[in-house]
């Protein structure tokens, strides 16, 4: 007879600790702010510290190879030719198939020349299509250019890079690249 | 206790083979012969005052040499722990896949199993009485213990590519299966840098060189 | 399927159809409950409330490839898992969609170099549809491969592709297995 | 083992059971990954266990052995995902060690605060996975939840949601933004009220109880015998807690706080429930650090001057040997590093807490009913990029 009645009185229990947990789950569905967030039209709030894809401003920068070099993984591939002071670019490229987000290539940097920017959304469709390049432009410069073939004296730089903080140059450069993209893709 | 007074009680047990206390290195070592091990980790593990009820890590290292093989253990109703190790030398005239052999400490402490298999797995070392000695985090069928200095990097695992260029499984034409890679040098990595600068040259490890940089 | 390709006209009907099959596919896109390393922890987050992949159809993770439409690898592959990988994907029935999750799986990620285990990309073991790179990558980059990838089976023709490129890839594999 | 006999040898003759192999793993959704467990079952009683590890093998040590000592942070964030706070931590003061430099106060007390955060971050998975295992979807999304939180609060100064590479040897990359403290205590005041809810949800639910007390029992010189450690060990009732017996930080040395111990609520000392109750009263041992971590941080640098130009150059040790131990979430996180001079080490082997704790599975399981597998596995809360690394 006792044993009958534990079994019960478990059953009981059991039914009971669940409507507990279920009365919780009301009172959340009730009185609880919503939480999801709408992602295509709304975004979490992503800090300016985010660790997303880079963003190179190129007339700084004087391809001294450091962040290749503090790369653990060896995806940032540069290739250009120097003419005194003037850079003849050819490749730029950041491999995200490679690159894990570390951030390490940013402090060695002795320009500031790249930074990071909080843009994420890299899927693609494409195995070939995760090496992004950072460059605006290959080659020379038309000025440069001209004053190359004019031998001109090669005391100015050839770009003089913007003097003060680049901060809100970069940030900047990453809402045109970041249209450019999304032109490019619709 | 601390290493001194640990390894003072060692030595009062009249067990031969217990080296000096080491303390040129950040942690103090006692180094033991093979032969006593058992004996020793039994003292250390039953004796009242030592207490050690836990043996926290089996490491092997390879070194120049030969092979050190690095038991910590601690103790946590005495607040203490106590680093030692076996040295294995290279006889002379061995070639790389020298094997080195030491006791399994498996019957003093339970938990060097997995950590000595893993320790085979890895490096290759051979722990003597064993209970259950066979690789364990690498297939059985793998070839080579990965963490020798001299360690040929595969390029592929039975059908399974590993390397960065290869061709996907479902593009394979039947009738021209790929060629076999040529087999890369020993310490090689499976990928190349994308230039000279992007590596760093002394990342072998051994090489003491400080880097000169030459923008500073 | 192929037979059906050859002898239907291209006319209106048959498109009406295709585009009914396709809203219908990318409406209940299934994934898999298949978790390999830290990626599937931000998988895992697009289940749970503050993502809530169900608001695409793709909030039913099946526990087992029989049911599903969708596997998404999320971690790191090594020789060990992708014979179990290959073996989970062969298990799907068609249409089986791919999503490659994390830099690992599209191509090596941080182990390319040194990894003497790991498969560099899962596209070398089974055929992916969408690369969401990042390491790991935030959910709402998953969520974006996820839209691209209802984008895709929006597009795709229903008696075509997908059968005709399966069968010969099945055969290749076979043969080399 | 009682069951077992009960079943095995019993004299009902005509009813013949075979043996039969089963494969749990390694894609099985209550194995926490890829684990693979070759199972012999007897009807439904498991008689043997053998565990397959390896499926998340992924070179970490070997890579340790290749690259400097800075870039191997990002790499000990992949070892215990859920944890890369504490494993940042662990790396990062074995390389101090070796360098023989110590962090500035500041940056030790923000390093406690994160790393109690993310051992947060990493309990409630536990918690939320748990109650899959077992039957209990709903904690899972209550879980996420407050972890979204946690992921919010740490990626504001370290840049990323799970993996931070925040912690680095000489301090920590960058200082915290001037709302941080208050945005975390306006945290543990919600979280307070959150975890009572997850008690009632989770804990004292009759059926949870039902199913994990008096299952999975550990006893305590099976815990010293396996090298068992954290919630696993402290489950047994043996109250050891690396912050408090040999504090590796010197806040550690400075706040308050208990270290909860299993002690057979409902049955048998050592038992699953035992040890989820350990983890859960450790998140509320986690607020009242945080707490008092942040009514306490001082002003200051983040990290040390002379470290700043490792990023720069990479650091090169002299020739000696380090093995420092940490409190992860999961047990005890003990790097090993064997320094020849040189921009790497030649030997960098991590000692994973969970591939200890998972090596008494196999004694654990022979005896017990299918379901309780499912179970006992999830109870030991492990990590196979840990296990495997």
């Amino acid at each position: 007879m006792g044993s009958v009645r534990e079994y019960f009185s478990n059953i009981a229990n059991g039914l009971g600790s669940t409507a507990k947990g279920m009365a919780i789950t009301l009172r959340h569905f009730t009185s609880e702010p919503i939480i999801t967030v709408q992602y295509p039209k709304e975004s979490l709030p992503i800090p300016p510290t985010y660790r997303g894809m880079h963003i190179l401003e190129q007339e700084k920068c004087i391809d001294c190879h450091l962040c290749a070099k503090a790369c653990p993984v060896d995806c940032i591939e540069i290739e250009s030719v120097k003419h005194g002071r003037v850079l003849e670019w050819k490749k730029f490229s950041i491999d995200y198939k490679k690159c894990i987000f570390c951030e390490f290539c940013i402090p060695p940097c002795p320009v500031d020349c790249i930074h990071m920017t909080t843009e994420f959304a890299l899927a693609t469709d494409n195995a070939d299509g995760m090496v992004e390049d950072m460059l605006t432009w290959t080659g020379l410069r038309p000025e440069d250019q001209a004053k190359l073939e004019g031998k001109a004296s090669p005391k100015k730089p050839a770009a003089p890079a913007p003097a003060g903080g680049g901060e809100g140059d970069a940030r900047s450069r990453v809402a045109a690249m970041l249209a450019k993209r999304k032109k490019e893709e619709g | 206790m601390n290493e001194q007074q640990l390894h003072d009680k060692l030595r009062a047990t009249g067990l031969g083979g217990i080296g000096e206390l080491e303390s040129s290195a950040r942690d103090p070592f006692v180094v033991v012969e093979a032969s006593v091990l058992l004996e020793v980790m039994a003292f250390l593990r039953d004796d009242s005052e030592t207490a050690m009820e836990m043996l926290h890590n089996v490491t092997a290292v390879q070194r120049e040499t030969g092979f050190d093989v690095v038991y910590h253990l601690c103790s946590y109703s005495r607040h203490h722990s106590l680093t030692l190790k076996v040295i294995v030398a290279q006889p002379e005239g061995e070639a790389g896949d020298w094997e080195p052999a030491v006791p399994s400490v498996a019957s003093v402490y339970p938990s060097a199993n997995w950590h000595e298999r893993e320790q085979w797995d890895l490096l290759g070392v051979r722990f003597n009485d064993h209970p259950d000695f066979r690789r364990i985090i690498l297939p059985e069928e793998w070839i080579g213990h990965p963490l020798r200095k001299d360690y040929v990097y595969p390029s592929t695992f039975g059908e399974i590519p590993l390397e960065l260029d290869a061709i996907p499984l479902y593009e394979r034409d039947e009738n021209d299966p790929p060629k076999p890679s040529e087999p890369r040098p020993a310490g090689t990595p499976l990928t190349q840098p994308p230039s000279e600068y992007s590596t760093r040259p002394d990342a072998g490890g051994r090489a003491p060189a400080p880097e000169k940089k030459g923008e500073s | 399927m192929g037979l059906l390709n050859n002898t239907l006209p291209d006319n209106k009907l048959v498109g009406a159809v295709d585009t009914a099959v396709g809203w219908g596919r990318k409406s209940s896109v299934w994934p898999m409950t298949f978790g390999i390393a830290c990626c599937a922890i931000e998988m895992m987050a697009v289940f749970a409330a503050t993502f809530d992949l169900d608001r695409f159809g793709a909030g039913i993770p099946r526990a087992t490839p029989r049911q599903s439409d969708l596997i998404i690898v999320p971690g790191t592959v090594n020789a060990k898992m992708a014979v179990r990988v290959r073996r989970l994907y062969d298990q799907m029935a068609e249409p089986r969609y791919v999503i490659a999750m994390g830099a690992c799986v599209c191509g090596g990620g941080p182990y390319v170099k040194w990894g003497y285990n790991t498969v560099k990309g899962v596209h070398k073991i089974i055929p992916v549809d969408i690369f969401v790179p990042g390491c790991p990558p935030r959910p709402e980059a998953l969520m974006d491969g996820i839209l691209k990838l209802r984008e895709k089976i929006g597009r795709e023709a229903v008696f075509a592709r997908r059968n005709e490129a399966n069968t010969q890839m099945n055969a290749k594999y076979d043969a080399v297995s | 083992m009682e069951a077992l006999e009960m079943y095995t040898v019993d004299d009902r003759s005509d009813v013949y059971t075979e043996e039969l192999k089963l494969n749990l793993g390694p894609q099985h959704p209550s194995t926490h990954g890829v684990l693979r467990v070759e199972l012999s079952m007897d009807g439904e009683i498991i008689t043997a266990s053998r565990c397959d590890i390896g499926y998340l093998h992924r070179c970490a040590e070997k890579i340790g052995e290749n690259v400097t000592y800075l870039q191997y942070t990002p790499y000990t964030d992949r070892m215990d995902y859920l944890a890369s706070m504490n494993n940042n931590l662990a790396w990062s003061l074995t390389v101090e060690k070796l360098l023989g430099v110590e962090a500035p106060e500041r940056a030790q007390w923000l390093r406690m605060i994160c790393a109690e955060l993310n051992r947060i971050a990493s309990h409630l998975i536990a918690f939320g996975t748990y109650g899959i295992d077992i039957g209990a979807n709903t904690p899972f999304f209550y879980a996420f939840r407050e972890r979204e939180s946690i992921m919010a609060l740490l990626e504001r100064p370290s840049g990323a949601r799970m993996l931070y590479n925040y912690i680095q040897p000489g301090g920590l990359r960058r200082d915290v933004d001037e709302n941080w403290v208050t945005d975390v205590l306006a945290f543990c005041d919600d979280f307070e009220k959150r975890w009572a809810e997850y008690n009632t949800l989770l804990s004292n639910n009759r059926i949870f109880i039902g199913r994990t007390a008096n299952i999975g029992v550990i006893p305590q010189d099976v815990v010293y015998a396996c090298g068992a450690t954290g919630p696993v060990m402290r489950g047994s009732g043996i109250k050891w807690d690396l912050r408090r017996d040999v504090p590796y930080l010197k806040p550690y040395e400075e706040v308050d706080f208990d270290v909860p111990v299993g002690e057979g609520t409902h049955g048998t000392l050592g038992d699953c429930w035992d040890r989820y109750w350990v983890r859960m009263r450790e998140m509320m041992e986690s607020i009242r650090i945080i707490r008092q971590g942040c009514a306490a941080l001082p002003g200051g640098e983040v990290m040390e001057k002379v470290m700043k130009k490792m990023y720069k150059t990479p650091l090169t040790p002299e020739a000696g040997e380090a093995y420092m131990r940490c409190e992860n979430p999961r047990g005890e996180l003990g790097f090993y590093v064997v320094a020849e001079g040189g921009t790497s080490p030649i030997r960098c082997r991590a000692r994973a807490p969970s591939f200890c704790n998972l090596s008494l599975l196999d004694s654990l399981l022979p005896g017990t009913m299918i379901a309780d597998a499912v179970a006992i596995i999830g109870s030991l809360d492990i990590v196979l990029g840990e296990v495997d690394r």
